[in-house]
């Protein structure tokens, strides 16, 4: 009993995390109909930036304080996301308007081969460190319930309220403010969105930026969970069950997503995976979105299509 | 005209009632369709003609009522079997497969004919003999018979995204009866068309009435066209039959004459 | 319209052809390096790399062997076994002495091909551990240890720490593996010592690249081993001792394989590895070692190291610096039988590598005395030696914390026969008789 | 005036049918093939055949099923790489297990056991659509990858769980020399190829592009979608799992499950629409650009920067590598969206009015 409450809520918090990526294919997707597959690469780039910049501050400005180079280095690498989006606008999405999925999918996937190669280049191919003072000793809940206790993990718990909290921060922008509410509005529908008034070319660059900065949020958290390098790209991988299930329009979809799937592979490797030779959680992460799927073909939350001729 | 006797009543709609998650499209609608005769459903925007048709051959399925053809009764209906059993349609705004070309578009029409395994056509050659090279060639005669009919000829190998969209319809209604339906389902062939283009389709749905005898379900919004060429008349409005008979008795109808003129929606 | 393509064609494949010069001139024995400095696993892939190189240059600035330069170009094969391949195809077109694959990928790969083109396989302390079986493996050179000694060596280390290897008995060990060829090898191994020894193993695979472990330290908290083995590479070492920390699996209890053994491994973790012991090659960090010295002095003073100077002497990049240093003796003991002074052929350089005998003499020379042991290759035995140590990690850097293991040769050898024969069987290819043997 | 159709008529349809109706495309594609199979292996080195041209074959042919697929059928699969494993796997099974089997057949059921594996993860297509689908195509990729390396049986107990073959030939031949393995590939290509493009000139390639263009449309004249699509995958699979085991026996010799990672299901695509969905033709520019550019790039950056007076580490190279080629590739989708096919289509044109334009 106490080991399945361990891995639900195990589960739950690499949940959350997933969710974190997930949004940022929401997020783009939502405002441009564009299936981000950078998203991972962004990740990998902001973590690098962040990174790389708490490590160099101090050396410019020689002040040893890690709080000041941690929300300096998170301030600038902010900023290198938001270079970042302008630029994809600028290059790449406002010249592939109405292309079909799949050609918008692939300029995503040439998008994170060059931010690949470029966030190396700057920032280096070696593993850094992201300090932000997450605890790393686990702490063990209700001993006295259960013999040994239930293990939870600081940084997780921690991880997972950083989650939380840039979730509600986001859905708020998206249901009170102006430009929120505008990225609804050409979420529904591009040309009456123009037709209003609207300026896509700015809405894009403002969502990719959105997206920029949750890409640095979840590479921070990744980062300092498992030290920033390549693989961190990976992550993506992990994430794009939680979109498919959750719908790929719904912020909720992709939180709800996200939980699901956490505790679905969770389980299954603890509790299947060993009759079966263990490793399943990735495809089976897959195949659960896919059974979804089969049933709700639109996700969770996604809209539903009705055929019109 | 009086050439075509007409038969007696090969389609029947019974109490079609058709929803979308609480929006209803149809209310209880019934009405049958003769063997030759030209049918015209006409409605204002939303009236839920397309929906008719789309209930007919399968696309939508209908919550209530049942749909008899030729004596067989169907609860709803399955766009294969439709096709199968000689119904074919044309569509409001072209649905035709903007990737290929004429030729091979109307030629689509004839894959119903075509029973050519799968390995058959792999290894089909060029030299005449092997069963999916002797069909396409057999399929090929039939469409161009077609093509010559529409007077399209020159169209062959054009992709159909690039023709005018006065071609374009005629390319649909190719297609439709490349299927040799007994039973033709046209939705608003004529939209968008400019007085010399409606002629020439108004005079190719004349012909195929007569020349092949096929029955005819027409939705239309140019009342002037649908007088002329239809025998009898359908009227749809809000999801319910408003009028059902003669052009003349249609259009001394005062729900009918409301509809169009009166009340404005 | 036909002239004009083929035209084209032709200028290009010309072009490419052209790309891939011919041989190297005389006097200079040519040395492919496959090498992975970019993507995944390139913070484990760069100091071996770099060590590798700087020995090439610190030969070199020895005098070559017996005036014989050495040249070399590096490939980069980010890890990828097709890389890998089209890598091997280009550079053994230019000559090749011997070659490093450096991934059990590629390794796999190109000891499909090697025998065809002549060219000896060396992989030191990776690729696949029956090929130290030289009878059916006539090409591969897994000098110095397999995974099969690696396990066993630290089997043995456990044994001693408990007071005998019998005290292994109803104990329970865990093997964390990365879900890869490369990960599953020392399973046949555990496996036979499981038998033996009657301690139960319990296997846990980690999907590639590793980054996501939580289900698989959940496991080994549920099941409480009495010790874990680490068999990762890349980022997934660093990720499964975090993970230990997070779900208070004690570091001491930990054992890694020696690609899970380096620097890069536990120096984010920092405090969070102490504790945590990895078999070594032999060698750990060596920054007092002789050749370190050397290779600063004559390489790197002279502004011509490879990579950042403060790396020089860590585990990984001693690794890149012994395999480097294995083949060029392999080279040397060829011109010794077949001409000082001469570019050996890949034919030769097989021979010398199969006729190899570093004694302590020759590695004290050589800068790697107390570095490694002695080692001396024969046709039947491809791997020379079987010795290892256990080192650990202070938070800070390794220290070696026991003396010298030797894999038991009792169970490795047969273990080795058997697959070996196995493979010759499938692959239906007779194993090499004494007389082939002096060839 | 060196390419005009005017003047060619076509006396029956049969003539008008052919797989090309023009005279100056026939011509064409003979020279090709006579310079395929005469001249390269006279002019081509031992490494321009192991490292480039035989992969380049090999990754045409599977590209040629991903764009039936794709290109075809309208459906966007990321699972290529599973159906490369499935056929090699597959093939190695056969190839090993019965004695005496040869290649030819060992490759063709490989192909099959890929089909199967293709038909069950298409089923998904039936209800999902578009980048739904794209994404769930991958659970065939991440199963596959974990099937072959923890069901030990698929690669017969060998305790690395990583295979080889050897000593291959065909019809008693040997296929060890570069040349005759290039052949071979090259063979296979051109049989597949030929069938491929009968099918989508047929009925059933009717049916797909159908499918693919307006779905409910293609409903209502009859086609039934999931033969349709089901039949796409079958084909496209088979041919990606011969393509697989090509890639498995021909180029690598011994191979792991991760020669066949998710990266290669990316790659697949980025052939198919760089070299122009809905086209044969496409497939081969597709895969020749994919497979030179990144080699070339490797080989002629250090050059370029000698040029220059810039020395560029390896590191940088292959960073500066992974960037120009993400570049071009996004520029590429730029410039021209439909592909290199579209180019090759618009040259074409352009040569029936040379050199009087008007």
């Amino acid at each position: 009993m106490a080991f399945f409450l361990e891995t639900t809520l195990g589960g739950l918090m690499v949940g959350m995390l997933y969710a974190l990526v997930a949004l940022g294919f929401v997020l783009i997707f939502k405002a441009s109909g564009v299936f981000n597959f950078a998203q991972g690469a962004m990740v990998l780039f902001a973590a690098l930036a962040m990174a790389r910049f708490a490590e160099w501050i101090p050396q410019w400005t020689g002040i040893e304080n890690r709080w000041f180079a941690n929300i300096a280095a998170f301030v600038l690498a902010g900023l290198v996301m938001f270079v970042t989006a302008w630029v994809i606008e600028r290059l790449v999405l406002r010249h592939l308007v109405n292309q079909e999925g799949a050609t918008l999918l692939l300029a995503t996937l040439g998008i994170a081969y060059f931010i690949d190669g470029l966030g190396q280049t700057l920032f280096g191919s070696n593993i850094y460190k992201i300090d932000i003072g997450l605890p790393k000793e686990p702490i063990f809940a209700f001993d006295s319930l259960f013999q040994g206790g239930i293990l939870i993990n600081k940084e997780d718990l921690i991880a997972a309220a950083i989650a939380a909290a840039l979730v509600t921060l986001l859905s708020l922008f998206f249901q009170k403010t102006s430009t929120g509410r505008a990225l609804r509005a050409v979420a529904d529908d591009h040309q009456a969105a123009q037709s209003i008034g609207i300026p896509l070319a700015r809405i894009w660059v403002i969502v990719w930026c959105v997206a920029g900065v949750v890409a640095l949020v979840a590479g921070m958290i990744w980062g300092s969970k498992l030290g920033v390098q390549f693989s961190l790209a990976t992550v993506a991988l992990r994430a794009l069950p939680v979109v498919i299930l959750g719908g790929l329009t719904s912020v909720p979809g992709a939180i709800l997503g996200g939980l699901i799937i956490g505790v679905g592979e969770k389980l299954s490797e603890v509790y299947l995976g060993p009759y079966v030779g263990g490793g399943i959680e990735i495809w089976f992460a897959y195949v659960l979105a896919l059974v979804f799927l089969l049933f709700r073909p639109q996700g969770l939350f996604g809209e539903k299509i009705i055929d019109r001729v | 005209m009086a050439a075509r006797k007409i038969g007696d009543v090969v389609l029947a709609v019974q109490n079609i009632s058709l929803s979308f998650g609480g929006v209803k499209a149809l209310t209880d609608i019934s009405f049958d369709v003769r063997e030759h005769e030209v049918r015209a459903i006409i409605g204002p925007n939303g009236a839920g003609k397309s929906s008719m048709l789309n209930c007919i051959n399968g696309v939508y399925q209908p919550q209530q009522g049942a749909i008899t053809f030729r004596g067989q009764t169907f609860k709803h209906m399955n766009s294969r079997q439709v096709a199968e059993m000689g119904i074919a349609r044309t569509f409001q705004n072209l649905a035709l497969f903007k990737g290929m070309s004429v030729l091979d578009n109307i030629m689509t029409g004839r894959n119903l004919k075509m029973k050519a395994s799968l390995l058959q056509q792999a290894f089909r050659n060029p030299f005449g003999f092997g069963t999916a090279e002797r069909e396409e060639i057999a399929q090929r005669e039939v469409v161009e018979r077609i093509i010559d009919f529409l007077e399209i000829q020159p169209y062959r190998k054009t992709p159909v995204g690039k023709m005018p969209y006065g071609l374009q319809k005629r390319v649909d209604l190719g297609r439709a009866l490349a299927m040799e339906p007994t039973l033709l389902l046209l939705d608003e062939p004529m939209a968008g068309m400019n007085v010399e283009e409606k002629q020439d389709m108004s005079r190719f749905i004349l012909d195929v009435n007569d020349e092949f005898g096929t029955t005819i379900v027409l939705i239309e919004h140019d009342m002037g066209v649908v007088m002329d060429i239809s025998d009898r008349v359908v009227v749809l409005d809000y999801g319910k039959k408003i009028g059902d008979g003669s052009p003349d008795a249609v259009r001394n109808n005062e729900d009918v004459i409301r509809a169009y003129l009166g009340v404005q929606h | 319209m036909k002239l004009k393509s083929i035209a084209l064609a032709v200028a290009a494949a010309s072009a490419l052809a052209g790309t891939a010069p011919a041989f190297a001139q005389a006097k200079e024995q040519f040395i492919p390096v496959l090498s992975y400095r970019t993507g995944a696993y390139a913070p484990n892939g760069a100091p071996w790399a770099n060590g590798f190189v700087d020995y090439l240059k610190l030969v070199n600035a020895r005098g070559g062997l017996n005036g014989v330069k050495l040249s070399y170009e590096e490939c980069e094969t980010g890890y990828d076994t097709a890389r890998s391949v089209e890598c091997y195809e280009r550079l053994k077109s230019k000559g090749a002495s011997f070659v490093q694959p450096l991934s059990t990928g590629a390794t796999f790969a190109i000891t499909e091909k090697a025998p065809a083109d002549k060219i000896p396989v060396l992989t030191i302390g990776y690729g696949r551990s029956e090929s130290a079986d030289g009878t059916v493996f006539k090409w591969n050179f897994p000098i110095a240890g397999t995974y099969w000694v690696a396990s066993d060596a630290i089997l043995q280390a456990i044994g001693k720490k408990e007071g005998g290897l019998d005290k292994l008995k109803g104990k329970k060990i865990a093997l964390v593996y990365h879900d890869s060829p490369y990960g599953k090898e020392p399973i046949p191994l555990l496996q036979e010592r499981a038998k033996m020894l009657g301690f139960e193993l319990q296997l846990l695979p980690v999907s590639a690249p590793g980054v996501e472990q939580k289900a698989t330290w959940l496991q080994v908290r549920q099941s409480r081993p009495d010790f874990v083995l680490l068999w990762g590479w890349g980022v997934m070492n660093s990720t499964a001792i975090k993970e230990a920390q997070a779900t208070g699996y004690p570091r001491e209890k930990m054992y890694g394989v020696w690609w899970a053994g380096a620097e890069p491994d536990v120096k984010d973790v920092g405090d969070g590895a102490k504790g945590y012991n990895a078999v070594t090659m032999q060698h750990g960090a060596e920054p007092q070692s002789k050749l370190v010295k050397d290779v600063l002095a004559m390489v790197h003073d002279k502004g011509q190291g490879t990579g950042p100077k403060g790396d020089v002497g860590q585990v990984l990049y001693m690794r890149g610096a012994m395999s480097a240093m294995i083949g060029v003796e392999g080279i040397r003991a060829a011109q010794e039988r077949f001409g000082k002074g001469k570019v050996m052929t890949g034919e030769q350089v097989r021979w010398g590598l199969e006729n190899l005998n570093l004694t302590q003499a020759k590695l004290d020379a050589l800068g790697f005395g107390g570095v490694m042991r002695p080692i001396s290759t024969s046709c039947v035995d491809h791997m020379g030696a079987s010795w290892a140590r256990i080192h650990t990690w202070d938070g800070a850097k390794w220290n070696f914390t026991s003396d010298w293991l030797q894999g038991d040769e009792q169970v490795i050898k047969p273990l080795v026969r058997a697959t070996a024969a196995k493979y010759a069987s499938e692959k239906k290819l007779t194993p090499r008789t004494p007389e082939d043997c002096q060839s | 005036m060196l390419y005009r159709e005017n003047g060619q008529f076509k006396s029956s349809y049969r003539a008008d049918q052919q797989i090309f109706p023009i005279l100056q495309d026939r011509i064409f594609i003979i020279g090709v093939l006579a310079f395929a199979f005469l001249a390269v292996p006279m002019l081509a080195s031992d490494y321009l055949f192991r490292a480039i041209l035989i992969p380049f074959l090999i990754f045409s042919l599977a590209a040629v099923g991903v764009n039936i697929l794709v290109g075809y059928c309208g459906q966007i699969s990321l699972g290529s790489g599973a159906f490369m494993a499935v056929g090699a796997y597959g093939a190695y099974n056969f190839f090993v297990r019965i004695p005496g089997m040869p290649l030819v057949p060992a490759l063709i059921l490989g192909g099959l056991c890929a089909t199967a594996f293709g038909v069950l993860f298409g089923l998904p297509s039936l209800r999902v659509r578009g980048l739904y689908l794209a994404v769930a195509t991958l659970a065939a990729q991440f199963f596959a990858d974990w099937m072959f390396l923890r069901i030990k049986w698929f690669t017969l107990d060998t305790p690395s769980g990583s295979v080889a073959v050897s000593n291959l030939q065909v019809l008693g031949l040997p296929l060890e020399s570069a040349v005759s393995k290039y052949l071979f590939c090259l063979a296979v290509l051109v049989v597949i190829a030929l069938l491929a493009k009968n099918l989508v000139r047929g009925a059933i390639g009717r049916e797909w592009m159908a499918i693919r263009d307006m779905d409910v449309a293609a409903a209502v004249i009859g086609i039934r979608p999931m033969y349709a699509k089901l039949s796409a995958f079958a084909v496209s699979s088979f041919i990606i799992g011969v393509a697989g085991a090509l890639w498995a026996f021909i180029y690598l010799g011994a191979w792991e499950p991760s020669a066949f990672s998710v990266d290669y299901s990316f790659r697949l695509l980025f052939m198919v629409i760089i070299g122009g969905l809905g086209s044969i033709m496409g497939g081969f520019f597709g895969a020749a650009f994919i497979v030179v550019l990144p080699i070339a790039l490797n080989q002629f950056l250090p050059v370029v920067a000698g040029l220059f007076g810039i020395g560029i580490s390896t590191v940088g190279i292959s960073h500066a590598e992974l960037m120009i080629f993400g570049a071009l590739i996004v520029w590429f989708l730029i410039v021209e969206p439909h592909g290199l096919a579209k180019l090759w289509s618009t040259a074409k044109q352009k040569l029936q009015l040379w050199p009087f334009p008007h």
